[in-house]
């Protein structure tokens, strides 16, 4: 059998369709967009039609997409744009973030700036009510995730949003992980800002989109030649545009096709998993889940060591944490749901793609509870102690 | 390719001396699982000689191939000698850690040197 | 003949030996470099063979480089992290820095800090001796461009060096017109932080390096999954990397044979220029400029109307503007140097490359001097005024 | 492929009544070499209707585009009728103008406006 790749929520490989599309500006279709001879200007229209595919997905008028460099830029530049046009203020966002949110939010703490970080119930879902009671008169940004990269729960973004939009605060929302893959169209989940990116739905790396509502108050992060209408300056990466616009139209015109597999193959997934090994969760509700993400504890094993196995047998997946290269702590986000660390540290994180098979996930199911079985045989906490 | 080299592999795929020592002379245990890591040492000493040790450990793959590497490094050695073992040379053995797991996840010969000191206190040498 | 083109300082195609490495980034190897599994781990070489590969070629550790997403973002990690590092403080700019150094500075200004803007000579070249004298006890950067973009000029950034170091504060150049053209090393420029950017040598857009010598103090501009060592967050652009590694290379190994052929070019186009037009001047001094530019100012004639003409004919320059699309200010550069706006509005960029040949500029040569006989007979500033 | 519509382009190229009209009726200029563009318009006028204009013009596409265009738009109307024509009027006879181009760069009809005001002053008209 082939690898089998169950990492899609940490990147996704290119489609050749996409690929294909981007190729041309690669080559002879090298000039750049600003340029006002031929060479330019034969891009341009290029850059504008992607522009307007990605309008379109969030109906969004085209104005309001600015290309950045992907969905860590992004949120940046949502969190630190609002914070810097605003000069002072109070954010409300969640414990639940990306780093990227989250390590944005935590150093405008550091300059000044105050923040609330509202917690999550066990399923992993951010209560509105929670922001509300959170806002201050001083508030001038909040930020909730639409789902989560680590357990797939889907936040209540429309419910906050009559919330912010009372309290006519600014909301932005990180997109990325659902983007392409349930409806992300920005005035029905009612937000100001929403930062997406091309890598998660089988376009390139190295390109994103903050979308931008008219009216919003917002410093550029990146600034000098005035490109993007001057919100983000920067000779244009064309060939990532067009390949991020591609990879929308065809995310779009399989969506609902993919979400109905996705489901499909969760659910043999997860009663696979649950038929054939004692004391594994599955973390969240998965009626408020996306069904490409199936978070794995396993009790009285460590994630890594069962991600390296798994990779011995040719299946890639991630440990619960954010940083899986690096960071030692636990997930913050399970331990916001209130899982015990020990148990946040046997946490796997499967997540499928559009070319995930039922023969694929049937392998996983094969392979991964001999693994468990070794590797708990090998634990000092299985049976003198529960730590 | 991996992010270990392939000693740290090779010892992660087939670990020397797992499991549990019945009855044994002395018993070390290391690290919290808060941190992720923990390794627990078993030894059988006859004539300050190291005759039999075993590990369990909970924690990530240099946890365990480290886990692994102490057992080979000590099995038939004095105690005075294993007393030399450092986590240091432990990684060496292995070809290298990567930095970020020279930290938690390299504390074998801390378990080790606590199972020699349980031993030691067990049987007043 | 084929359409000329004569814009490399706005961008460059990309080489197809760069375009062959890139493509399995697009491909096969598309995991995520951070990620644990075989998938990532896989692509993680190549990232770090990048990284050695323009480490080498800056004479720098590895550890010193970090990937962005081009010049534009590491102009602005430099001025705006070394600024929120520090504080509050005063930096030394020069009247002649690419506008993404020049808004970062503008931009810190608003936020309070303070700044000093070094002028030029009609050279287009800064002195030292403003450097030196412009330094307060509160100087927390000083910040000069390696080549300018728009006239060629190259400045003594070594010079200023060693009144930086002396001073004890760190110097920042924008050495993305002279990477890959010029030697810059930078123990031998003495800078702590040079930016560069990959489309500027035959590589991709979108991806740049900032090299930051060990020690420096800088927050990082974009923060999240700690990628890059914490300086720099995002999923890797790993095709943008390689693609950046390889052209790197290429461009060293033609590095002084490219450089022979364009002072031959540039000799060659500069003598038929003024052999076959009156009232025109080549803008700074030949001896201190890097031989792929020619910025050329024309009386009584506006630059764009040149700029369209020599487009009809399949000529692609810029005018010496910095956003030759929209701004309609003269250029800051040329107005530093102290000519008349008049004549800074007639001002043409031809920027050639390694591809350049004698034909393409002989054949401008020709097309060149009817285009601009023809707008100077349109010209109400010929006979009657002289503004 | 071009910033400008397909109509801007074939202006540009062949733009109409370029030139000085000796002894004119009126002149009007507007603009600033400063700010890239300075355009001249020159009438001559027969019974308050315009028998020839032509134009010299500094400037960008677009300013050289919308000179050409006005004195098309105008050649053998009144004056009456000239006084109609609009800086916006001459933009979207051109199919348009870039917007950044829809200021400095669309002063033409201003230009023809001060050539008419010019005759009228010297002609007590
Ligand atoms: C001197 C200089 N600095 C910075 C930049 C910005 O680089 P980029 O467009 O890759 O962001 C450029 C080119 O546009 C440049 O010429
Ligand atoms: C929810 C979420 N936000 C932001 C990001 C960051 O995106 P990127 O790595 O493209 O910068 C990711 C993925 O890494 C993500 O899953």
């Amino acid at each position: 059998m082939n690898r089998i790749y169950l990492d899609h929520n940490a990147t996704t490989p290119v489609r050749p369709e996409v690929r294909d599309r981007m190729l041309p500006f690669l080559g002879e279709l090298f000039g750049n967009p600003s340029s006002a001879h031929s060479f330019g200007q034969e891009v341009k229209p290029h850059l504008e039609e992607a522009r307007q595919r990605i309008a379109d997905q969030l109906g969004a008028n085209p104005a309001q997409i600015v290309f950045t460099s992907g969905g860590t830029e992004s949120d940046n530049m949502a969190v630190k744009g609002v914070a810097f046009a605003a000069e002072k203020g109070h954010i409300v966002t969640t414990v639940i973030e990306h780093p990227a949110v989250m390590q944005a939010v935590s150093w405008l703490v550091k300059k000044g700036f105050e923040a609330t970080y509202i917690p999550v119930g066990s399923d992993g879902v951010v209560n509105p009510d929670d922001v509300k009671r959170a806002l201050r008169p001083e508030t001038i940004l909040v930020s909730v995730m639409h789902v989560n990269n680590e357990t797939g729960a889907i936040q209540p973004v429309e419910e906050i949003s009559s919330i912010t939009k009372e309290a006519g605060v600014p909301l932005h929302t990180d997109a990325v992980q659902s983007f392409g893959k349930l409806p992300t169209r920005v005035d029905d989940l009612g937000v100001d800002l929403m930062s997406i990116a091309a890598h998660k739905i089988y376009g390139p790396k190295g390109i994103g989109v903050l979308s931008i509502r008219k009216g919003t108050r917002i410093d550029p992060l990146i600034i000098g030649g005035a490109q993007e209408k001057r919100r983000r300056s920067g000779t244009e990466n064309i060939a990532g545009i067009v390949g991020f616009g591609e990879a929308t139209v065809l995310a779009e015109a399989e969506r609902e096709q993919v979400y109905a597999r996705l489901a499909a193959l969760r659910r043999r997934f997860v009663t696979g998993l649950e038929a054939s090994l004692t004391e594994v969760y599955v973390n969240g509700d998965a009626a408020r889940t996306f069904p490409s993400t199936v978070s794995l504890s396993v009790s009285h094993v460590e994630g890594e060591s069962m991600l390296l196995s798994l990779d011995m047998e040719g299946v890639a997946v991630s440990t619960g944490s954010a940083c899986s290269s690096g960071s030692l702590e636990p997930s913050h986000v399970l331990v916001a749901m209130g899982m015990e660390t020990v148990l946040a540290q046997g946490t796997l994180r499967f997540s499928m793609g559009r070319g995930t098979t039922e023969a694929e996930i049937d392998h996983v199911l094969e392979v991964f509870p001999p693994i468990v079985e070794r590797l708990r045989k090998m634990s000092p906490l299985t049976r003198s102690q529960a730590c | 390719m991996s992010m270990y080299s392939e000693k740290v592999m090779e010892h992660f795929r087939n670990p020397r001396n797992v499991g549990e020592i019945e009855n044994p002379d002395g018993v070390g245990e290391v690290g919290n699982a808060a941190c992720g890591d923990i390794m627990k040492i078993y030894l059988k000493v006859e004539d300050d000689i190291i005759r039999d040790v075993k590990f369990q450990t909970f924690g990530c793959g240099s946890a365990i191939a480290t886990s692994s590497m102490v057992t080979e490094m000590v099995m038939g050695k004095t105690l005075a000698e294993a007393e030399q073992v450092t986590n240091k040379a432990v990684a060496e053995a292995l070809d290298g850690l990567p930095p970020t797991k020279m930290h938690c996840s390299n504390l074998a010969a801390d378990a080790l040197h606590a199972a020699i000191k349980d031993y030691r206190e067990k049987h007043n040498k």
